[in-house]
């Protein structure tokens, strides 16, 4: 029944390792606070990749890609949004602090369970017993109800195709966010002038990270798409000229 | 909670008759005190629903005097009410699989299956053992007047029976661990 | 013998859960006499060795809380105590929001929690029924076995109930259109 969990090494689902990665930092969820461990996050996932299946990574990286775009936001203001990004953003917010909220309340359940059971009688031993049948007890009906009971017997569930479709399309959203960064960044260049060496590192340590989510995509080919990560040094250039 | 309230818990809990002796033991107090006591609940009792019955040394909770007539049609509507759905399947379960464990059925069914139990064996549909593996724990099969009722002279005339035991049984054999309290 | 009498001899008679509407028909009352008399019950019970649990459309009666340790040397059941993690989660969930659906658990954790949901409906500590608003899926909720366990004779006595429900349908609202990891 183990096919049921997905984990990936201690954290059940990526809501639970994210959450963790605040938490440890003392910080409250908030768009700067994801930027600040969407680092952490993606080394985390690559620390783990390892044996990893497709369904438990698929949701974990479904958040790295999230997490991208929170971390392009935060270093580069200029960066267009559509709708959809904007709404996996904000959804993301609320998800941590609706689980936030639960794991708080749960200390409420956790310390009262089991704690003073109210108890209902025990079974009777000695009852008197009619024989009672229905006319609900012919063989046919037995026979039915035994064969539905063995067809909703629970089955590893396979991930569902929406899921798996998201993430093969996440190999895009890496190359296309690193498009739109390097745009975003000769359109901000002005920005960039000013404290020049803190800027660069933070986005060479940004296409970093997108390498590493790339890597973390364990199932997912690379190769063809190498080239756009190679802006990299493209990138780093600019503040050259 | 004084003595008389506990004595309420102990006996509801029980529902059969318990010795006065094992009652003091139990309640660390001594005869005088429980006399006192169970005294002191019967009168308490008055005009409620439940009633302290008191066979010599016995003594066991039941239902106010006042209240047998509602309970013997509570009862007669109980007996002449279809089994339903969940009852069904789970009796054929029994049936199919039994002598077969609560924590085995609750597992194959996906939900809890405690008061159908009690329904089916109040109806003298389904009985149960005690595990010869295991005497803590009961095993529930079907009583002979159902099989008889079915017309079935041995399990294995019913029909499918073993595709069935095939699949129920690879279901339970791997689920063996999950069962029980022991989750996650 | 008036009406919270015999409601409380029906309850200890069946020994399960009752529904309301049941009892209304089975008393030959209506709805507002029978919630007079079971409040009237309740307050009966207070200081006794019984208490009466209630949850929605269910009644149960069962042991006073005070009486836990008493009735625990008994027991020769096996206790559940322990909640991992997960489960403790999707319970806080069931019991501040439910009827909740899996879509909407899913989300909040950001897992699949199909297979911690049929574990607790095994054990007895949540149910799911069909969603009136949507016959095609199943909403779980909280049962009298998990009020027991938390020993209350209500939800609402749990901390923060109250707020937590306009908190949490405040959230829901916004986040309708969302379905995450909603998977089902």
């Amino acid at each position: 029944m183990d096919n049921f969990k997905v984990k990936v090494g201690e954290f059940e689902g990526p809501l639970d390792l994210l959450l963790n990665l605040i938490e440890k930092r003392k910080l409250h969820i908030s768009q700067v606070s994801l930027a600040q461990v969407a680092d952490d996050y993606v080394a985390y996932l690559k620390s783990e990749d390892e044996g990893q299946s497709m369904e438990a990574m698929a949701n974990f990286i479904m958040v790295a890609s999230t997490l991208m775009l929170i971390k392009s936001l935060a270093l580069l203001p200029g960066l267009q949004l559509n709708e959809e990004e904007k709404s996996d953003i904000s959804n993301l917010e609320d998800r941590l602090k609706q689980l936030q909220r639960v794991r708080e309340l749960s200390l409420h359940v956790k310390e009262r369970f089991g704690k003073d059971i109210i108890f209902t009688q025990t079974e009777r031993a000695k009852r008197v017993t009619v024989f009672a049948p229905t006319h609900e007890l012919i063989i046919p009906n037995l026979l039915t109800a035994i064969k539905e009971l063995i067809k909703n017997l629970p089955k590893v569930e396979a991930i569902p195709e929406k899921v798996i479709r998201k993430v093969i399309s996440l190999e895009e959203v890496i190359s296309d966010l690193a498009k739109r960064v390097g745009q975003a960044m000769k359109m901000s260049f002005k920005d960039f002038v000013k404290d020049k060496a803190d800027k660069v590192n933070i986005i060479v340590s940004f296409l970093g990270m997108l390498e590493l989510v790339k890597q973390g995509a364990i199932n997912i080919e690379q190769k063809a798409h190498f080239e756009d990560i190679g802006m990299e040094s493209t990138t780093v250039g600019i503040p050259r000229y | 909670m004084d003595l008389a309230a506990k004595i309420e818990a102990v006996l509801f809990y029980r529902a059969e008759p318990v010795k006065k002796t094992e009652l003091a033991k139990l309640l660390n107090t001594d005869q005088e005190a429980l006399l006192e006591a169970i005294n002191g609940l019967k009168t308490r009792l008055e005009g409620q629903g439940l009633c302290l019955l008191e066979l010599g040394e016995e003594l066991e909770l039941g239902t106010a005097p006042e209240a047998s007539g509602l309970i013997e049609q509570m009862a007669k509507e109980e007996l002449s009410r279809e089994l339903g759905k969940a009852a069904l399947e789970t009796l054929t379960l029994i049936i199919y699989q039994g002598p077969i464990s609560r924590p085995e059925i609750d597992q194959v069914r996906g939900v809890n299956s405690s008061f159908i139990l009690r329904n089916l064996m109040v109806r003298g549909l389904a009985e149960r053992v005690i595990d010869e593996k295991d005497s803590r724990r009961f095993l529930y099969k079907p009583t002979l007047e159902l099989l008889r009722h079915l017309g079935l002279e041995k399990i294995e005339e019913l029909p499918e029976y073993e595709i069935v035991q095939q699949e129920l049984n690879k279901f339970l054999e791997t689920n063996k661990d999950t069962d029980g309290a022991g989750i996650d």
